[in-house]
């Protein structure tokens, strides 16, 4: 697997499984998390399939009503926890932070460590529940369904209260990180604005997880000590749950959307050879929308028997956050002016993302209208929007992101054309599964059903085929993965030509990620500043200095 | 934008409160689509416009606060708009006038029980008279679920221990034939390993009941006779044992209670009961007649047969009628169709 | 209040032979360039932490606020139910413990190790007085069955105690349905809390060992200032829980 | 990145002396006996206010003294504070919402339905009378004492 570099890199400096389970080095505790995730997703989307294949037709396809329920509930449980938190945060964050940063590791490598064993072992705790068997209480864990089923729901709560441990010291890794470990002269207005949208994420981390802890311990004293605070037999309140799980689990949602931005900010810049338009509004956004995503919970919460006073102020507060998004597609869409745009398969997820959030966005306005959610709540309406904010947004940015990175953490190039057919897949199976679903949603047809009316067949048979089309394109995107790990070109250390830092050093890095401590002189997305010989893309011949370049 | 008879994204108008709701989507919908436009296609313009050639640099970034702040504060007015118009239509739905005709409704794992002012119970079906207001009070005996008529635009969680409430008027009449889909859009979950869970009310997404708009005569009618037979009972020999065969289906009994004669889970099968002694949970028995059948459908917690502890089936207010019914096609099933009632 | 500036003899940099180029003294990682910054990165580490902290019981203070909203007469016949006494001999423990913990890192920051592990000892000592009034607690409420939710079932002399305490606070006779909510409330938060203290005297165990072996030195205590930092704030929440739990009137 | 034996490269933290620690202590005990006392005092709802004060008097006592939060670096001290701001909006919402619903009966908790007076669906009164689960002597006096309209 590993690049035949003959110098010293991250990979091949020391050898073993032991050098890989033990290791302090952030950028292989990044890899071993983008493994486990990528095998997370692949169980995810498993799941998705078998719900997907079960509704293609009326009536009873493949499994029964309980089943269907448990196969919904791994889907929503393993892709929230499992996958789309730690994704972009945990793998590529971890990698490219420090790095980013000029540093020569996070702040505190051994707690690095420990939340990737303690992200393994809430992996172990969800997967025991789900072999105990029938956990069918949805992702939300609503009460009082959860307080009465038996007991494996008790497994699986333990599970994602571990893992909303990992979670946590993530986060507080990396705001230590970004606050102590910048290299000389990276002041806060030259931070690449990856870090600024991992740091508002690693914020949130902080802040939110632990209330998604104490609701989960409070559900498992309510099954073990029945102490009667969600069961309404014993005078509890289930909405009062409710109130708990989202108001960790609508900042959760801005832990799953910032770093994709995150993401998207280096690839539009890179691939537009630009610094992004508006930098500071665009970084002051991502902690705008981390301040603002604990306030606005109650949105998911209108039709749930909560007080008009309480449902009117958290609808005028979701359209308050609605701005911030605005803001960042704006600039991202301004960057493209006047600048030199490259269609590499990084820059189409880029651009599928913009195009997919700003979809999944304005949907949210629907869902913000008090009135309207009246009739769009817990239909397929809301499954399409968070699906178009979640796959359109996170998912690409996060693959857009490891197309762009894959050079520097591998040593490796991958094939591009084969790239761009499992983008064009991915993205007409994604839309054609989701699109079909605004509709079926806004015709009335409520979320987790087994089975439905006659009339939503022909939608729901449409949205079955979206959604393997959608399999498919993530099968050739893997194969090209392994493919280019196995014989894929040498990677240059800057195939992009991009100013950010993280190009400036060999790909894949240096076990310290630069040989010389690095001093920053210039803004990450500076190219007007960058000397012919950094942004010397290394594809030209080597004798002839990359001539146009000073032209 | 009122178009009663419903659009490709919206089913059709049936209550007053549809008309704002569907005005109100339709605005968002094409301000969305003229934004969605505007990015896209600008983002798609500059990608060509300014692709990269060689030899051409891309000019650096300038900045423009004036129009940060334009692309930050314009769409507040928007937005206030769309929550202020929101807020409207959502209090017109939550207050219901004074002299609406106030139904209790009760939703358990299932089943949805409806319960007209003078005591009439309905099971599954709910009959309104058209254009007037009716208010629904409704609370849950078990877990969450979700009172959903997408005609009406109406939907408010039922939740166990709480009342929550709302109302609609309906504007036209709903055909015999084809009445309007009432969903449960909570999850509230199945039961564990039932064979077929496609049958309606088992399960979640079967917990359906059908709501039927009538006049407000063939209302009042309906008020005096309490829930009447089935149509296709008429001609049957045994009217009352084809209605208590029709109501096992719609009231949801067999989810639980089979008529094999075989299988007795999760609750006793009804083939060979009538008539049967009953041993309970605390060693009394008694033989199974008419009465024995009516309290443990009124109230199945007060006698337990030994061997369902842990079943805990909840109350059925059926009217004496339909219990008759059930009675008869209880006998029916064991061959002594003699009705000695 | 005069300040002694904490005078810096040890020479700066140590030995130099350390392997792939390490630098500094033996106790500076090597992604850190001075003890300054390893010193603040542990800090703001700690208070992130303790953040993450207060969010996770604000939970529990939430339930306890719409619960005592709903059934202020169980709050107040429950609270009677408690031995506020039990309640303030804690509180004087932790505050004692919180004190006896500052002066450690004080004497640690000094270099004075023989100092620092005799306030270490006694922190932990407290620390134990603290669980064991906490057992006797616990042990009486279970013994006499009064506990939360469906376990409710109090025992004859448990029932004497309800009517008692329900005749001293306003309820007067009548006996709340919810007191079993407000001791699932109560177990739950001091259990919580219990959890917190013995985590707390594992680390200060582990602490005080460090300690003996001399690995605290004036430029490097670290270790000691943050697990105070932990233990202070396992002080700040039963500073609130005892006037919350105990004292309602 | 040579190592000047400069004042950036040693740690200086600041040592407080035993006299404020002693103070800080001596104050932290008046308090907590204020709060016994104030206890025993009738203030009807200013009680938990007090209460709440003296608590948050002595947590920043603690936070500022003992934790060294007074000499600690800015951010430090902001975040930990603006996490304050975070469950006061917790706190403010979920209060907001639930002290909205329908009057609770003190004595037995069963929700009041507006209109009839009587017990909403499902609350454990009501379920007494299901039978579903049977209730020990002082829950069935509690039941009889807390008649629906019982007074307030």
């Amino acid at each position: 697997m590993a690049g035949e570099h003959t110098d010293l890199n991250y990979l091949n400096h020391e050898r073993g499984i032991k050098s890989w389970l033990l290791t302090l080095d952030h950028k292989r505790i990044g890899i071993m998390y983008l493994v486990s995730v990528m095998i997370a997703f692949a169980l995810g989307g498993v799941m998705a399939l078998l719900v997907r294949t079960e509704l293609a037709f009326k009536g009873e396809t493949m499994m029964e009503a309980d089943t269907y329920n448990q196969v919904f509930t791994l889907h929503g449980a393993i892709m929230v926890f499992l996958f789309i938190i730690p994704s972009v945060p945990a793998a590529l964050g971890n990698f490219f932070l420090p790095i980013m940063l000029g540093a020569k590791d996070v702040a505190f490598p051994k707690l690095n460590l420990a939340s990737y064993y303690i992200y393994v072992l809430g992996t172990i705790f969800t997967i025991v529940a789900i072999l105990v068997g029938h956990v069918d209480t949805g992702w939300t864990f609503y009460t009082p369904y959860s307080a009465r089923a038996d007991s494996s729901v008790v497994w699986m709560t333990m599970g994602v209260f571990i893992l909303g441990f990992s979670s946590i010291l993530t986060g507080v890794n990396f705001v230590a990180t970004v606050h102590k470990m910048r290299a000389p002269g990276l002041v806060w207005t030259r931070l690449p604005l990856f870090i600024w949208g991992i740091y508002a994420t690693a914020v949130i981390q902080v802040l939110a997880t632990p209330v998604l802890a104490i609701t989960l311990f409070l559900l498992a004293m309510e099954k073990v000590l029945t102490i009667g605070i969600f069961d309404p037999q014993l005078g509890g309140d289930p909405v009062l749950f409710q109130h708990f799980f989202w108001f960790y689990s609508h900042p959760a949602v801005y832990i799953m959307i910032l770093p994709g931005m995150a993401v998207v900010n280096e690839l539009i810049a890179t691939f537009s050879q630009r610094k992004i338009f508006g930098y500071m509004f665009v970084a002051m956004s991502s902690v705008a929308l981390a301040l603002l995503g604990f306030l606005v919970w109650g949105h998911h919460m209108f039709t749930s028997g909560m007080s008009e006073y309480a449902t009117m102020v958290f609808s005028a507060l979701t359209f308050l956050v609605a701005i911030p998004s605005g803001v960042k597609v704006f600039n991202w869409v301004a960057t493209l002016y006047q600048g030199s745009i490259s269609l590499a398969s990084p820059m189409l997820y880029a651009l599928g993302f913009i195009a997919l959030f700003t979809i999944g966005g304005l949907t949210g306005l629907f869902l913000g209208t008090l009135s309207v959610d009246i009739h769009l709540h817990d239909t397929y309406f809301v499954v399409a929007h968070f699906h178009y904010v979640m796959v359109g947004g996170t998912v690409f940015g996060f693959l857009g992101g490891i197309h762009y990175w894959w050079p520097k953490m591998t040593g490796r190039m991958y094939n591009e054309t084969t790239a761009r057919w499992a983008f064009a897949l991915v993205f007409t199976g994604f839309n054609v599964t989701f699109f079909s679903q605004f509709v079926m949603g806004s015709q009335g047809m409520p979320r987790r059903y087994y089975d439905y009316l006659d009339q939503f067949q022909p939608l729901h048979m449409t949205s079955s085929g979206g959604a393997y089309i959608l399999g498919v394109g993530f099968l050739v995107m893997t194969v090209m993965f392994i493919q280019s790990l196995r014989s894929g070109a040498q990677a240059p250390a800057n195939p992009w030509a991009s100013a950010g830092y993280e190009w400036q050093t060999t790909s894949p890095p240096h076990p310290h990620n630069f040989a010389v401590d690095p001093e920053m002189t210039r803004g990450p997305y500076d190219y007007h500043l960058c000397t012919d010989e950094e942004l010397f893309d290394g594809l030209r011949a080597p004798e002839e200095p990359a001539a146009e370049h000073a032209a | 934008m009122t178009k009663p008879e419903g659009t490709l994204q919206l089913p059709p108008q049936m209550s007053t409160l549809a008309p704002q709701v569907d005005f109100l989507y339709y605005v968002i919908f094409w301000v969305s689509v003229v934004f969605f436009v505007a990015i896209v296609g600008v983002m798609v313009w500059y990608t060509i416009r300014y692709r990269r050639r060689s030899g051409v640099k891309p000019q650096p970034t300038g900045h423009n606060t004036p129009l940060e702040i334009a692309w930050t504060f314009l769409p507040l007015l928007l937005l206030g708009y769309l929550f202020h118009e929101g807020f409207k239509g959502y209090v017109f739905g939550a207050v219901a006038p004074d002299e609406a005709i106030e139904i209790r409704v009760r939703g358990m794992q299932w089943n949805w029980e409806f319960e007209h002012p003078p005591g009439i119970i309905e099971l599954n079906t709910l009959q309104v008279p058209v254009h007037e207001p009716i208010k629904l009070v409704m609370s849950s005996s078990d877990v969450l679920h979700s009172f959903f008529v997408p005609s009406l635009r109406i939907k408010r969680d039922v939740v166990p221990g709480m009342y929550t409430s709302m109302w609609f008027e309906a504007t036209s009449l709903t055909s015999k034939e084809k009445p309007l889909t009432i969903f449960c859009t909570e999850y509230c979950g199945a039961p564990l390993g039932i064979d077929n869970s496609a049958l309606p009310n088992t399960n979640h997404s079967t917990m359906l009941a059908s709501l039927n708009v009538v006049t407000r005569k063939a209302y009042m009618k309906f008020l005096e006779e309490g829930p009447p037979m089935p149509a296709e009972c008429d001609g049957n020999p045994n009217p009352a044992a084809c209605w208590g065969e029709k109501l096992r289906v719609s009231a949801g009994c067999q989810s639980c209670h089979a008529v094999d004669g075989v299988t007795n889970a999760p609750g006793p099968n009804w083939k060979g009961l009538f008539g049967a002694t009953r041993k309970f949970v605390d060693g009394k028995s008694q033989t199974a007649d008419e009465n024995y059948i009516a309290t443990s459908i009124r109230e199945p917690q007060s006698q337990i047969v030994s061997g369902y502890a842990n079943v805990n089936m909840p109350p059925y207010r059926l009217s004496d009628k339909q219990i008759d019914a059930i009675i008869a096609y209880m006998r029916s099933l064991n061959g002594t169709s003699a009705p000695d009632k | 209040m005069t300040t002694e500036a904490v005078a810096s003899s040890a020479p700066p940099g140590g030995d130099h032979h350390h392997d792939s180029g390490h630098h500094g003294p033996e106790f500076l990682a090597h992604h850190f360039d001075t003890p300054v910054q390893q010193f603040d990165a542990a800090k703001l580490g700690m208070w992130l932490f303790l953040a993450q902290e207060v969010l996770f019981f604000s939970g529990l203070f939430v339930a306890y606020a719409v619960f005592r909203n709903w059934y202020p007469a169980a709050f107040s016949v429950g609270s009677h139910l408690l031995d506020w006494r039990m309640g303030a001999l804690n509180t004087v423990v932790l505050l004692l413990s919180s004190f006896t913990a500052a002066m450690a890192v004080r004497s640690s920051q000094q270099g004075n190790q023989k100092q620092t592990s005799t306030y270490l000892i006694i922190t932990i000592v407290c620390a134990f007085a603290f669980m064991v009034v906490k057992y006797f607690e616990y042990s009486h409420k279970i013994h006499v069955g009064i506990l939360p939710g469906s376990l409710w079932n109090p025992t004859a002399e448990g029932l004497e105690e309800v009517k008692a305490a329900a005749a001293t606070s306003y309820v007067g006779e009548g006996l709340p349905y919810h007191i079993r909510t407000f001791f699932g409330i109560y177990f739950v938060m001091t259990g919580l809390h219990g959890i917190h203290v013995l985590v707390g005297i594992g680390v200060f165990i582990w602490i005080l060992k460090r300690n003996m072996r001399g690995e605290f030195t004036r430029e490097h205590f670290t270790a000691v200032d943050i697990s105070a930092l932990y233990w202070h704030l396992v002080d700040l929440i039963w500073i609130y829980l005892f006037p919350l739990l105990y004292l309602i009137d | 990145m040579d190592h000047s034996s400069g004042e950036e490269y040693d740690v200086h933290a600041h040592v407080t002396s035993v006299r404020t620690y002693i103070l800080v202590f001596a104050a932290l005990l008046a308090l907590t006996g204020l709060t016994v006392l104030a206890y025993n005092v009738r203030l009807g709802d200013y009680n938990l206010l007090v209460a709440v004060l003296i608590a948050t008097l002595k947590a920043s006592l603690v936070c500022t003294w003992f934790m060294h939060l007074k000499y600690e670096k800015a951010f430090n001290t902001a975040f930990f504070v603006g996490s304050l701001i975070f469950v006061g909006v917790f706190f403010a919402y979920t209060m907001n919402d639930t002290s909205e619903r329908t009057r609770v009966n003190e004595f037995s908790g069963g929700r009041i339905d507006p209109k009839t007076g009587g017990y909403t669906h499902g609350t454990a009164p009501v379920l007494a009378e299901q039978g579903s689960e049977e209730l020990s002597l002082e829950a069935k006096e509690s039941s009889d004492a807390a008649e629906p309209g019982s007074p307030e």
